[in-house]
């Protein structure tokens, strides 16, 4: 057991996976010699040297075009695209070429890589360098989705992500990378497509990801001592998504709750409130509601961030009312 | 324009009546498959590459089986000269299961790996980054293998396009990017939108590169330079940017008549059409017309029994709709 | 009174506005000599010139860019990106840079520029000529979403677009582009926000968008014979979002299905019926119902296609199925 | 390198105190603002120029008060060049409603319309075609504004680069780009990932553009090069792009103390810092040294004024989070 920060846990679980596998190969900006500029690479370019661990130009498609060449002949890269802001420069690369190629292709081709970025608000970073891209690539057809909230889950999704023989868009939370956790040493190797249930409770299902995950455990101890119970699910993987777990906990609460850190429209909030309501409308015991970022851009002052972004107090009190309504 | 500076591999005559047969293969595919939109057997849309054969036969006629084609929509040209066989590529334009890909990626995307032909690419310039990543494969793995990405002249103007080519420089990378400049965007010249003259190769010092320019309508010289860049390529000393001068005959999709152009720049270029060109040379070289006339006639026997077997594959189903997003065969995004 | 197609109306909005404003240019490519590759903008160049109509070299971040430069310094450009699927060769310059440049300048900068662009499938294009993107711009905050489903809503939309002071992304279905109507003379202004109820039933609201009105309202046709009696409402546009009309249309029937030429995930289906299930839950007497293109990739070949996008038959088997479960 | 043809205009000894200036303020803001990063009164990021001031004041001076600059996220320079004043800048750093965007755009997107400052851009690239638009819009209206976009060494491998100086250069658009060349993107040297020594001036050919390049640390040479270029603008002679190069003697960024960068280079740089070289320069032609005390001093007493104006704001609360993501003031995305 070792006391691991979430980014510590990235060059962790990517360096495992490099450790068992040469074909893994990772690129991107200030990935090498800086280590990152979220510092979630340090000491692979040390371990792996410089043919594995490529620094690259600011040319994102180039970087993805490059993943993507690599993964279709035999390698396994990891690209990082710095912020996940920057998905919209090169967004050909994966929502056109990437994700589509396999099935044009009638399955010739396989595309076994990951993309990894850091996501979220949280830093004061202002519009271009705050948001969360989990629903931009949920919506796209041949990506996987994953989002880890916490350091164990890093490593073993990372892993799982790296021998998954599809692209997968693995989403850093960068309001998490210094939240820290005790985590088991050797090989750590989780599942995609697996939810977790974090806490039960009888009363409503609240639903979260990433960052959210730990601002909804903290609501529902909130809420608990208010007399609502909540189960709070942490969904993990977007795509492929769990529905079996949320429709089972929705079912069983006959309320659901989600939490997104993302503006209003058309996140996975509303795509699991939809799935619900078509799947599970006769075991719904009141309205579903989503808590979210309002729909407007991300600003920069701190003090205008924090009301942005769904904080445990919001969650709390929308609970509540609609509980109590 | 700076002329290779190695000796090119020398040709025997053998090799250069495949090189005949190959453009003529190409050429007879190109006008059945424009008869069979006619008759509406071809849905959807269709680049055809009548007139820029020689670019397409005389690369692929340089590379080795392992190397890699990525080709553009306009790419029927392209998969054939690699070897891929007729039926599959025109049942594919028709939609038919035993296309290349059971019709799930139509005309702008044919791709067969076996062939190396790996994939033909529809957005502007998306495929030269990707084949960056193939060669960055080949180099990593130590393999000896090259890739050849083709593109038009109206691609050089589109930010994939530098990414791509800055990229392949400094990772020095064995890839061969091939612009085949036949002179026109889809109905606007490319000369009024493109700030120099050559649009690749003025655009080669921006990368470190040479500056190469070569007659797209002649074979011989299409291969020599080819030959020179894939093996610069293969023996690590990095990409090339080809300029090949070339023109389409036709529109530039089914849609398109192409009557935008002035009738003497269409006749000055079809004067140049690279099949009788090589026609011509090969007379001179001695080869006897009924050689060249037997090749023709065996290849149109082909494109019928191509035509025919293309003809009679199933119209795919629901099975094949849901196969294949993902790697494990199937298009599950949920449990 | 004129028979007019979808693609003759595009360029009767246009060059109404153009005629009454001399802020409005145009560019993109091929829209000039060529009239443009759907024929959407025949006879521009001719009335208007080349200063104000103007072809680009095939440069969509420059085509975009330039738009978004103009815009803030005084004119109203039009920029054509030809087939919706290009907008992720320029997603960065709509997302980072249109959509949220006011709301960074805290309202210093103003974009009135309309991004007209060809949308959808049934041309047997395949995977990358073929997409529905109105999803990706709804995500989106700060860009108006428009989606007309006959020559007349062209003409109004597009004038109404045109004048609005904000980024107008204005999609037209290709699969439309030939579909006829009478259209009055002389000038038409519509409204940007306002869904239209096109029928009237008492038994299920069925909400349609853009080529998928033609096939609810044949749907509906068929349903009625069958003794089930639809209101169908076209959103017409999904930013802003009239969410009182559909509101209360569901409210009125108890029953919602949404008609989406989408890939499953996060569509504007998801979000109403996210909507209806938080403000309108206890008015529903039945699950709410998404008809979508399966979350794959289209296919090229029409055989394939037809059986992907929902096709009048499947809207009414899945209606009739429902709403006698 | 080639030198701008026309003769530079003469510039008068007030003039070239005003450069001095403007420089001092420049150098003396970014270290306030670095000390109030320090007692945490700036949160977020931002990114110093500080060894970069005379480039930002030589084109500050070439421009007319209606020509516009777009910057990037290392934009405080630019912005307080034109004559936006501090309180507004230092306020906006902090996050407060008298801030110049209010707090709502943070440090990387300062944007003064008032004063011609359209936007600081924070995705590498964008504001290049960005600037084509505004200098589009110069020429469509018959205004003589020119657009003066700003950019660093490591922003030339990007797609949006290449689009937008292909673009400028066939619209002949009234645009000067200025590339900023401090030798390093983030933590990572420009030249270790680009095909081409000056990573601007050796591209400019691929445009049909001039090669120009200017000492970046010499604000007289490169009020020159800008005047010449922004007269080409005005004249409607086209586009230019112009290399500077120069050194940021900080980290990149506030998280980044710069410690991958050799000593002697940093010391090499300092050496030939702006400020006391223009210093020296006004010495020898004769200004006294009291006058330039005096400059420092008034500055620095400015420079306390607007911190202690800055921390005086009020946080920005629920009414200004809601404002204007639409034209109307608000932010209602349905009725
Ligand atoms: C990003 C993008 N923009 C626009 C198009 C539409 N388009 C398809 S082909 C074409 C013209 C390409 O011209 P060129 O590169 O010269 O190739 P050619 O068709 O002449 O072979 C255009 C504009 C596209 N496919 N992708
Ligand atoms: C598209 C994009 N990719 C990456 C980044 C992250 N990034 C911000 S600044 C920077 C380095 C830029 O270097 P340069 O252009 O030389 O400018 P400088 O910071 O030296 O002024 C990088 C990589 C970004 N903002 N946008
Ligand atoms: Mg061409
Ligand atoms: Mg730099």
């Amino acid at each position: 057991m070792a006391q691991l920060t979430f980014r510590e846990a990235i060059a962790r679980g990517i360096a495992q996976e490099m450790r068992r596998d040469e074909s893994v190969v990772f690129l991107g900006e200030d990935v090498g010699a800086a280590g990152g500029v979220f510092k979630g690479t340090v000491g692979l370019l040390e371990e792996f040297g410089g043919v594995r661990v490529r620094d690259t130009p600011i040319s994102e498609q180039a970087i993805l075009g490059a993943a993507m060449g690599a993964s279709m002949t035999g390698l396994r890269p990891i690209a990082e695209i710095m912020f996940a802001d920057f998905f919209a420069v090169c967004w050909d690369i994966v929502v056109n070429e990437i994700a589509k190629s396999r099935y044009m292709t009638n399955g010739q081709m396989t595309f076994p890589l990951v993309i990894r970025s850091g996501n979220g608000g949280g830093l004061r970073f202002g519009a271009q360098h705050s948001q969360s891209v989990e629903n931009w690539a949920m919506m796209i057809p041949g990506l996987k989705v994953v989002v880890p909230s916490n350091a164990l889950d890093v490593i073993g999704l990372m892993a799982a992500s790296i021998r998954d023989d599809d692209p997968v868009i693995f989403l850093e939370e960068k309001a998490l990378y210094s939240s820290k956790m005790e985590v088991p040493d050797g090989e750590i190797l989780d599942q995609l497509g697996l939810a977790k249930v974090l806490r039960q409770g009888g009363d409503a299902t609240v639903v979260a990801l990433g960052n959210m995950v730990p601002k909804a455990l903290l609501a529902a101890e909130e809420l608990a001592l208010a007399g609502i119970d909540c189960t709070v699910v942490d969904v993990r993987s977007l795509v492929p998504l769990d529905t079996a777990t949320i429709l089972r906990e929705v079912s069983a609460t006959g309320r659901l709750f989600t939490i997104e850190e993302n503006p209003r429209l058309c996140g996975w909030g509303a795509e699991l409130s939809s799935i619900v309501s078509e799947e599970a409308f006769y075991d719904l015991d009141g309205p579903i509601v989503r808590i979210t970022t309002p729909h407007i851009p991300l600003p920069a002052a701190d003090a205008l961030e924090d009301l942005a972004i769904p904080s445990v107090e919001r969650i709390v009190t929308t609970v509540t009312k609609s509980m109590n309504a | 324009m700076t002329t290779t500076k190695t000796a090119p591999p020398a040709m025997d005559l053998e090799a250069k009546l495949d090189l005949y047969r190959c453009q003529v293969e190409l050429r007879q595919f190109e006008e059945r498959a424009y008869d069979l939109f006619l008759e509406n057997y071809v849905k959807g849309t269709s680049h055809l590459g009548i007139g820029q054969e020689a670019i397409a036969a005389g690369f692929a006629a340089a590379m080795k089986p392992t190397d890699w084609t990525f080709a553009t929509y306009r790419g029927h040209n392209h998969t054939l000269a690699r070897g891929v066989p007729m039926t599959p590529v025109l049942a594919e334009l028709m939609g038919r299961t035993n296309g290349l890909m059971a019709g799930k990626g139509g005309s702008m995307h044919l791709t067969s790996v076996e062939h190396g032909v790996m994939g033909s690419y529809a957005i502007i310039g998306a495929h030269l980054p990707i084949a960056c990543g193939a060669a960055w494969s080949a180099q990593y793995r130590g393999t000896d293998q090259v890739a050849v990405c083709f593109f038009g002249d109206g691609s050089v103007n589109i930010g994939a396009f530098h990414e791509a080519l800055n990229f392949a420089a400094i990772w020095k990378l064995p890839v061969v990017f091939v612009c085949e400049n036949n002179l026109w965007m889809e109905y606007t010249r490319t000369s009024e939108v493109t700030a120099v003259e050559n649009p690749a190769a003025d655009r080669a010092a921006a990368y470190g590169l040479e500056s190469i320019i070569v007659d797209g309508n002649d074979v011989d010289a299409v291969f020599e330079v080819a030959a020179t860049a894939i093996a610069r390529a293969r023996a690590g000393e990095g990409p090339s940017m080809i300029e090949a001068k070339t023109y389409r005959h036709g529109g530039h999709s089914r849609a398109d008549p192409g009557k935008y152009r002035p009738d003497e720049e269409v006749a000055e270029w079809k004067a140049k059409d690279p099949i009788p060109r090589y026609h011509a040379r090969l007379l001179d070289l001695g080869v006897a017309e009924e050689v060249l006339v037997k090749i023709v006639t065996e290849v149109a026997a082909a494109v019928d029994v191509a035509t025919d077997e293309a003809k009679a594959g199933a119209i795919p189903g629901e099975d094949l709709l849901m196969k294949d997003v993902w790697a494990d065969g199937g298009s599950s995004w949920r449990n």
